[in-house]
């Protein structure tokens, strides 16, 4: 297990209560296992299983390899323009 | 002279059209986003827009960059406005001009199609009724990659 | 608010921005077109823009107001400008404003793609070697009515 | 035959020398035929036989009737924007 940091912006910062926070992850984690450790916290259901995640600032694949000095992010449906 | 910017003043669509002004270019198209009194029925009175900034500036530019190589546009200027935002304010702005109008105008509207789809902004719509929502467009949330 | 206008000052498209500004509109999107300082290989130094006046005043009017009906928009402001423009002065500029972006844009292409088709105005080009030339778009001479 | 007045407009008035001018018809004419007398004129050859024609200012077709109190108009290929 390793421990992760991740962002949270908006809608799904509302609904974990914070913006930032860490989470505990399997060794040679993927996108997908980091949105299966939110999504086990409480009130993390709400963060559907195929939520946009970003990794250093970019949109990543749920196969996607993240590490701890990863720039890790959740990603609410964008709405700018 | 290519430029993106995310910025937490107010958008000059004039400043953007000077911007991208030029002898070379013969059509010059800008799109404007603005506040909206109303939104699915609802009265609106603000909205806050609330951005991954570090992503969404690098999203930006990125956007701009493509759009002027799949158009060949050279000038082209974006802006995208983050906070609080009353009624008529300007959200985004996109000025592209070229020698002809239709990468002109296919440019500009490529842009505001790829800023919907890919930029970390989010906005907080202000009701009259004194509630806020975040305005949630469902269905691009079925997919893990853009 | 649907106005067109044959003018023969300098267009202010921030006029024309402001003039489609209301809060019932999310989206405005403007277009201008600006003389050129090279046509077909050649350097120009200056366009002449001369018109039957009473007949584009009126076309340019129908233009509006059939784009206004096509399109659902409400705020739509054309100006054409005649007389002698110099490099990068506006010959044309179109706004449009509406709820959503979509039509806006449609709204703003159609125009200036109608205005090239069916409004009597000529350019004479003016050229860096002194002389002139009326610009001709062969093909749309082939046909009697539009 | 009647006579009516035309207006040309842009390359049309150079190629003829002046912009408005007076053109025998036949009676009963139509656009087609103020088109034949027109280019019956010298330098006339010049202008399409399939040429734009404004009545009263709104675009008319080849077979479109005129009369001499019309308003008249041989419109070059617009190239307005």
């Amino acid at each position: 297990m390793a421990t992760v940091a991740v962002q949270l912006f908006a809608s799904y910062a509302d609904l974990l209560g914070q913006s930032r926070m860490t989470v505990s992850v399997p060794d040679r984690a993927t996108v997908r296992d980091l949105l299966t450790s939110v999504r086990s916290l409480p009130r993390g259901g709400g963060i559907p299983e195929t939520a946009l995640v970003a990794v250093n600032r970019r949109f990543a694949n749920a196969s996607d390899p993240i590490a701890a000095s990863d720039e890790l992010a959740l990603i609410p449906p964008v709405a700018g323009g | 002279m290519i430029r993106a910017a995310l910025v937490d003043r107010v958008i000059q669509p004039a400043d953007l059209l000077a911007e991208v002004a030029t002898p070379r270019s013969g059509a010059t198209a800008l799109f404007i986003g603005t506040v909206r009194e109303t939104n699915d029925g609802r009265a609106v009175t603000a909205i806050d827009y609330a951005s991954y900034v570090a992503m969404a500036e690098g999203e930006l530019e990125r956007i701009a960059r493509e759009a002027g190589e799949k158009f060949g546009v050279d000038f082209l200027v974006v802006e995208h406005r983050v906070g609080m935002l009353q009624l008529m304010e300007t959200s985004v702005a996109i000025a592209a001009s070229h020698a002809h109008r239709g990468p002109a105008m296919d440019c500009t509207r490529w842009v505001i199609e790829e800023i919907k789809t890919r930029v970390p902004i989010w906005k907080r719509e202000h009701y009259a009724d004194g509630s806020r929502d975040w305005v949630d467009p469902a269905p691009r949330s079925e997919k893990v990659a853009p």
